[in-house]
């Protein structure tokens, strides 16, 4: 590898010539010419059928805009395919959505039928689709997720494989609009949740179950204690001095941390703090269930998600369990839930008890809050319960 | 022959859903094929040619014990910035020398997410040349994520994308992070206010906070156009601006009619069901403020009462649009759960006009930045500080007159913390005074 | 005062014939006949007319219930009076209620017609009623309340006055039922709460709003530093010494405690723990109104009284301001709520921020919640809300 | 000529609401009248003749300087209990020498509230013979409260109880509290089990832990028949036992069709109106479990959705009753707002029978007292115990089995404590064996 300097920057004299603050492009750069015309002027829309939208604009345009799935991890490879596909169907022109999917929009039905067509047609080697048309109105879209195993160095999962699964299992409803209402599903693998787990209809979390190993051989040279001891939020770190045997057998007192493993909620703050802290293991790392999270404002206001599944096991690569519970809650709330009812308000319209029976969920103590004064407000606080 | 056997991951590649293995695989690929063609131009890669094996190789591994591959960041980025970079180096790197170092890097996206394919392909091109050539369309910020490249790489990558693309980065550390925005009027047709524009104008505004972080902690902006909020504004920005209007919905009682008719689809075709239209059931009744009637068969709405909740919008859209006395509320606070429990946005305003050069807009942010980089304790995020501090203090340091549309439900604990200026005659007593009244 | 033992106690042997826990006497002594015989075999009852109760059981039996009010603090010479009336009318049984009202049952409608003209008829010289009949239906029934400036050490207020003002302002309430459903006040004169009051639909709360003046020179000897210091619950009181001059002149150091004024909430949990912290002040102390609250399963769980009125100052002896708030609530959620609709659900569906609007009641910061991590979740954590 | 001018507190005596005023000027004239009697008698008064206009004294003082002139009550009471007095000195002894001492003894009131005027007549004598004649019928929690005496008093009223009336006192202090209830079967075709039964039993049951301070601090029971919750137990009583049923309520379609027909009055004429009574509106709209409908003239309920709230049955009580298969749900840590704030009870046991002996019943009971006196502090509530370290914990020390019942909705923090044997493999690991696969 022959480093080939780019000619903008040189270590001595950094500031020379240099470029910042510019910001991003100014966006109306890039909207397509149809857009840009219709901005702020748009009447009404249809979902003329999934993955196909129309919207309809006061000077009479249409736009049609048709939508594809993305692994989100995108090869420049496939980048430059969709390049192509919008060079030939769009005016160069596409854009990707708050979920990251693929949007190409076009003027007419006709095209954005043959485009469609032709998204469906395109398949990687390996048989899956590279851009299955889908993700409109009341059915899955694409699941919002993170890293994972792929970049980070705090997951209890995989990102991308528990992500591929799950889509696999429910393809369908991508491709569908036969739900009561959008659900939307997203995926976080650890509880720094980079996504919007907190708020999903339901939602994928990596979670931890051992406390951090100490290094303490390497603590004070790597960490700051006083940062990993204030990382704490259950105050289970402490500053301690032990006695260690080196790698080289050496005997010597250092100083370290002592965690109080039994106040520890695996949350992993001390870790991104603190790299001789960590948490990762096979045996005690897994998924997290959570559900009845939503984001919009009609009908209901927003809300959190639930925890509903204290553990499933990391099985990779195709984590069965995680699959079969996925397809279990989206059939019992297609069947039982109102037109227009998200997952979250069924299940409190019929109640969380009949809500873990009809989905043949286990109840467990884990599920009950017990995180600081406001967990009192989830406990039953009526005699309006049902048995 | 792959350079690591990858036999679980490749498990991954079966279903129908777009396989992330086979992405990794592509690209892999091209760039064997690929390198020669590098070299010749003059471009040779600038990271090693088999950084997407070796990918698969850590993550095959990751995937056969259960845990991540990946080690602390520490610090790199470019001069000047203190974000934009999150470093990266593999445990392994031995096994993976591609990946011993595997730097992100984010570029903040234009607002919306459009984008010419002229300008996609450069960004290709230079992430092909200087990078592991994968990528997240997008981050969960909103961020163009360059996934994976080496330290030497960040400055010419930044040149490049200065000079060339006068693109920037975004933000990464305890900055302002790249404020992102749903599509908005651009496409659609409930947008109260510009959220692309008002996006691009608080970006460029606050550059400095942005790339140099002065700040206690993250701090994000997120746009969402209306109610329905697209961008997840109320869950994941500590300053959420979400397009609203204080006037009437507007009613087209002909379409009304054709919906009720069946003529028109209800919630534009969203649903494939085909039960026919039943306005009492699935509007009237639904509506949580219960503002709606039919009368004579005409649609009337005490919009008084409305809560803006949009679901008659959405469901009867050729019928039923917003109000035309637009602008926005501006709730403060969401989060992860990290590290005191996740919170939504609380409403800080309800209601504020939306318009360029967006003055009060900027005065409100840059108060509440002067109390939270006061007050705010190191990792602290303004939710956090509004938990510690109150609603009140919020509401104090933006000087914003309380409200009852400030709260869900009054306080139901009596516990007033009155002031003493409050209080006729003061907190200073004299015990004696007292005692001539109260002996003991 | 001649001392005249009761024989029953040696203070020299006082265990000697000691009679102890025995227990109060077993109810079942107590009922009427009609009570006794029909217990647990009730059908239905009906509320024939304000105040008057019809109870039937399996056997045909009826009883009929009169109630009447009462001001709780009962003279022996009133209750003497209740003797008599229930000898007259009710084989010499009669019962109070859960809310201090007087019952008397009898076995026809027109004993009890009779019996409550009789009880309407009796007054106290000063005029007000002594045995008002009603209380029962969707009305307002009597005031729990508590001790006030009568018996308590700690009172922000009086409780005897307050309730009387309020009542005689709602009097005609008592005696009707034109109400949406019922309507309970409760009053409670400092933190404390001896009563309901944090669940009531409307009640009145004594308030201190200046914190504890410190007697230093008697502190330390009549308090225990470290339970006062334990008992605040913000944290405010921290030990201390402070150089005092005493009544007589002297100059010394004592040991006595600090208090950081703007932590402290007003509670007066340390003058409970320490008389020489006391807090009371006439300009100081008021009163604060909470509405909302309830706690019967019906319908709606039972939840908590919110404060909708920061402060009332105590204007002894009528407490014009307290009367007039009190007349306003109640009328206008005779005027907007709907049947069958406790107050706070009331509030509930048309919203706090029109609640305030129609009750013209002012907004202030001090009715936004900031104790602790709960307060969070009272705050608007969605667009919908009403301008 | 009354002892103290009171011109604030007769304003008190006008307004058609009875007046306490009045009562204590009452008892004040009726002791003055009988003083003579008494002494004749050789009952002479016990404490003094002018308690009562002392009494008015010191309010009016009150109702002038707008504070309280009652100090703290020290430890008074009778050999052997540490509970049942309030002890009560007046800050202005001297002008005031009737009310020096003015202590509240509690008395234990017969479950249900009922008497014989035979009875009442009794503690009437007694306590205008040794106390000021004043009372509370009753105090919040439930007992008759009589309204001050002195110190010498204490054994001889106690003495005279026990020995003449059979009677003992309440609790006060860090002691069980006197337990109270709805009056139940005795009047109400609500009740679900023997409220006032259950109550005795549990009151004589607990005898040494009412009168003998062994607690952290005050513990409370209350019964309610019924979820109307008419004793209000679920929102004052540490421990609070409402009625419930577990299987069909019983429908008369007859008498539903006599409601329907406006033969019977709704909600047994609790409201004045005489609008028509619509079973829709009024009550199957209203259901909030929304399980009931009318079916050809028949009202039918899904029974296995209902949440027992009681509203239909109310609305329609002639029609509607209450299932046969009764018990009641035990809810635990109800309190007033000081310290931690208003608390209402948390439901523990769905379901349990309540038939004597109630042994079921007593071993939750001593369950959660052997863990709250292990470990609640000083001064904490057992609700308190309970947010301190969890519902988890209740369930545990009483071995009940957690169920989604007792969460209105399970945990939205993902913050799971888990415990070591829970996970595979147990919480001791090596780092040389993690460092093995992740170097540093
Ligand atoms: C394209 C996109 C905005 C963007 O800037 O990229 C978008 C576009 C539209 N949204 Fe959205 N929403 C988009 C993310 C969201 C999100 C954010 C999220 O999921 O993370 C939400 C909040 C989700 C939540 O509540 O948890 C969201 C909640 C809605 C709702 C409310 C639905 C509800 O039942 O609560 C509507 C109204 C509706 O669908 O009936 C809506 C409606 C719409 C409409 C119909 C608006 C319009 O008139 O054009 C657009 C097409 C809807 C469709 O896809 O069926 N959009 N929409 C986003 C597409 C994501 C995707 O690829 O699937
Ligand atoms: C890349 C990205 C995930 C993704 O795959 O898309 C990401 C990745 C990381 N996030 Fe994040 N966060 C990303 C969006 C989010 C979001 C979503 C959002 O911004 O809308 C959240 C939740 C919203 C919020 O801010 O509360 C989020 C909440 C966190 C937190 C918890 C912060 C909190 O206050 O609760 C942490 C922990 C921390 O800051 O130490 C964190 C930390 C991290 C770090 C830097 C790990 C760490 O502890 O240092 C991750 C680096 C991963 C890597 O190696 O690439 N990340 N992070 C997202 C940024 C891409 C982009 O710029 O577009
Ligand atoms: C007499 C009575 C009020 C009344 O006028 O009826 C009363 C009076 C006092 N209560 Fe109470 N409480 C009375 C029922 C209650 C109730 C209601 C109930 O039991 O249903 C409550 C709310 C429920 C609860 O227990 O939470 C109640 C919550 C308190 C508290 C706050 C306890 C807490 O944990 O939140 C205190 C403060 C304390 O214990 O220091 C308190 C303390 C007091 C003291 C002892 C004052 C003190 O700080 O030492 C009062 C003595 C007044 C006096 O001089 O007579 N009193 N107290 C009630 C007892 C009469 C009876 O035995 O029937
Ligand atoms: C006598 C008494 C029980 C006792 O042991 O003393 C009682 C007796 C009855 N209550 Fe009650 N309740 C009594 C205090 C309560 C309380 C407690 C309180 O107010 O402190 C409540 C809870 C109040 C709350 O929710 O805030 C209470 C909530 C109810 C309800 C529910 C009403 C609702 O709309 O939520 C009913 C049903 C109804 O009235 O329709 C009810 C119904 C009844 C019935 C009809 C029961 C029956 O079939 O006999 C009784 C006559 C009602 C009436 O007065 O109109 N009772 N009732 C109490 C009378 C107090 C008084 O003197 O006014
Ligand atoms: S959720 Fe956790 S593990 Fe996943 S990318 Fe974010 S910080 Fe990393
Ligand atoms: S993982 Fe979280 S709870 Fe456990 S020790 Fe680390 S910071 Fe504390
Ligand atoms: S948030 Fe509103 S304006 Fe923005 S895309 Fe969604 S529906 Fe349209
Ligand atoms: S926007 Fe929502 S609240 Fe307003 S009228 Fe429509 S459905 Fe009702
Ligand atoms: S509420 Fe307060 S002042 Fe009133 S009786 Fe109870 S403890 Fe005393
Ligand atoms: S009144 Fe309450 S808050 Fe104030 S110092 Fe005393 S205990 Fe603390
Ligand atoms: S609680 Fe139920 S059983 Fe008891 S009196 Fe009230 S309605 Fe009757
Ligand atoms: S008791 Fe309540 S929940 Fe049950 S059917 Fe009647 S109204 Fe519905």
């Amino acid at each position: 590898m022959t480093f080939v300097p780019s000619g903008y920057y040189n270590p001595d004299k950094p500031m020379e010539g240099r470029i910042t603050d510019i910001g991003p492009r100014h966006y109306a750069e890039f909207l397509p010419p149809i857009i840009k015309k219709n901005k702020g002027k748009w009447l009404w829309h249809e979902i003329i059928e999934p993955g196909i939208l129309m919207h309809k604009a006061e000077s009479g345009d249409e736009v049609y805009t048709v939508r594809c799935g993305s692994p989100r991890l995108l090869s420049t490879e496939t980048i430059k395919e969709i390049c192509e596909i919008a060079d030939e169907y769009c005016g160069g022109y596409v854009r990707f959505t708050t979920r990251n999917n693929v949007e190409f929009m076009v003027d007419s039905l006709d095209k954005a039928r043959k485009l469609k067509e032709d998204l469906n047609s395109r398949k990687h080697p390996g048989g899956s689709y590279k851009f299955p048309v889908g993700g409109t109105g009341a059915g899955i879209t694409n699941i919002v997720h993170t890293q994972g195993w792929v970049h980070c160095h705090t997951p209890a999962t995989d990102a991308s494989g528990t992500v591929k699964v799950v889509m696999d299992e429910l393809f369908e409803d991508f491709q569908k609009m036969r739900l009561p209402a959008q659900l939307r599903i997203s995926m976080a693998c650890c509880l720094n949740m980079c996504g919007a787990v907190h708020c999903s209809d339901i939602a994928i979390l990596g979670y931890h179950r051992k406390p951090p190993i100490i290094d303490h051989e390497w603590l004070d040279n790597l960490c700051e204690i006083p940062l990993a001891v204030a990382a704490c939020p259950t105050g289970a770190i402490r500053p301690t001095k032990t006695k260690i045997t080196t790698e080289s057998g050496e005997e010597k007192e250092v100083k370290t941390v002592a965690i109080k493993q039994e106040r520890c909620m695996f949350c992993g703050n001390c870790y991104t703090m603190c790299p001789c802290l960590p948490l990762a293991d096979k045996e005690g790392d897994g998924i997290v269930i959570m559900a009845g999270g939503k984001l919009s404002n009609c009908i209901t206001p927003p809300k959190f998600s639930k925890v509903i599944v204290a553990f499933i096991p990391n099985e990779t690569p195709r984590w069965p369990q995680l699959a079969q519970t996925m397809r279990k809650l989206v059939d019992t709330y297609a069947k039982h839930a109102r037109k227009y009812e998200r997952f979250g308000d069924w299940a409190e319209r019929i109640g969380w008890e009949r809500f873990f029976e009809l989905c043949e969920l286990e109840f467990s103590h884990h599920l009950i809050d017990d995180f600081r004064d406001p967990a009192y407000y989830t406990w039953r606080h009526t005699t309006q319960f049902k048995f | 022959m792959p350079k690591h056997e990858t036999p679980l991951l490749d498990q991954l590649e079966s279903g129908p859903w777009p396989s992330f293995v086979s992405e990794i695989k592509r690209q892999s690929e091209f760039r064997h094929k690929n390198a020669e063609a590098m070299e010749k131009a003059g471009k040779p890669y600038q990271i090693p040619v088999d950084v997407c094996d070796d990918l698969l190789g850590v993550l095959e591994m990751s995937y056969n014990d259960g845990t991540t591959h990946w080690k602390h960041g520490g610090i790199v980025g470019v001069f000047g910035y203190g974000g934009g970079v999150i470093g990266r180096y593999c445990d392994q790197p031995e096994k993976f020398p591609g990946v011993a170092h595997f730097h992100t890097i984010r570029v903040n996206q234009p607002a919306g997410k459009y984008y010419t394919t002229e300008y996609l392909r450069k960004l290709c091109d230079l992430w092909d040349f200087r990078g592991s050539g994968l990528t997240n369309m997008h981050g969960s910020t909103g961020d163009i994520v360059f996934l994976g490249t080496r330290t030497e790489q960040l400055e010419e990558i930044f040149g490049t994308l200065t000079h060339e693309f006068e693109q920037d980065l975004g933000g990464s550390g305890s900055n302002l992070r790249t404020p992102a925005c749903c599509l908005g009027e651009s496409r659609c047709e409930w947008a109260c206010y510009d959220t692309q524009e008002l996006c691009y104008q608080l970006t460029m505004e606050y550059q400095d906070e942005l790339h140099r972080p002065a700040f206690p902690y993250k701090f994000k902006f997120k746009f969402d156009g209306c109610p329905m909020g697209c961008v997840a504004s109320i869950a994941r920005s500590d300053m959420s601006f979400i397009g609203t209007w204080r006037d009437d919905i507007k009613i087209d009682q002909e379409a009304v009619a054709a919906y009720i008719g069946g003529e028109l689809k209800p919630n534009a075709g969203a649903h494939e069901d085909d039960t026919p239209f039943d306005i009492q059931k699935e509007v009237i009744d639904l509506c949580p403020s219960q503002c709606m009637s039919l009368e004579d068969g005409k649609l009337v709405i005490n919009n008084k009462e409305c809560v803006r909740c949009m679901h008659c919008i959405r469901v009867m859209p050729r019928a039923l649009r917003i109000g035309d006395d637009r602008g926005l509320s501006i709730f403060c606070g969401a989060k992860a759960p990290i590290l005191d429990g996740a919170q939504m946005g609380s409403l800080l305003v309800p209601f504020i006009k939306a318009e360029p050069p967006y003055d009060e807009i900027k005065e409100i942010i840059e108060n509440i930045w002067d109390w939270w980089m006061e007050e705010g304790k190191n990792r602290e995020r303004l939710g956090e500080l509004m938990k510690r501090q109150g609603l009140q203090k919020l509401l104090e340091v933006t000087g914003i007159k309380p409200v009852p549309q400030h709260v869900q439900e009054p306080r139901h604990n009596p516990y007033i913390f009155w002031k003493e200026e409050e209080v006729p005659g003061g907190w200073q007593r004299d015990i004696n005074e007292y005692r001539k009244l109260h002996p003991r």
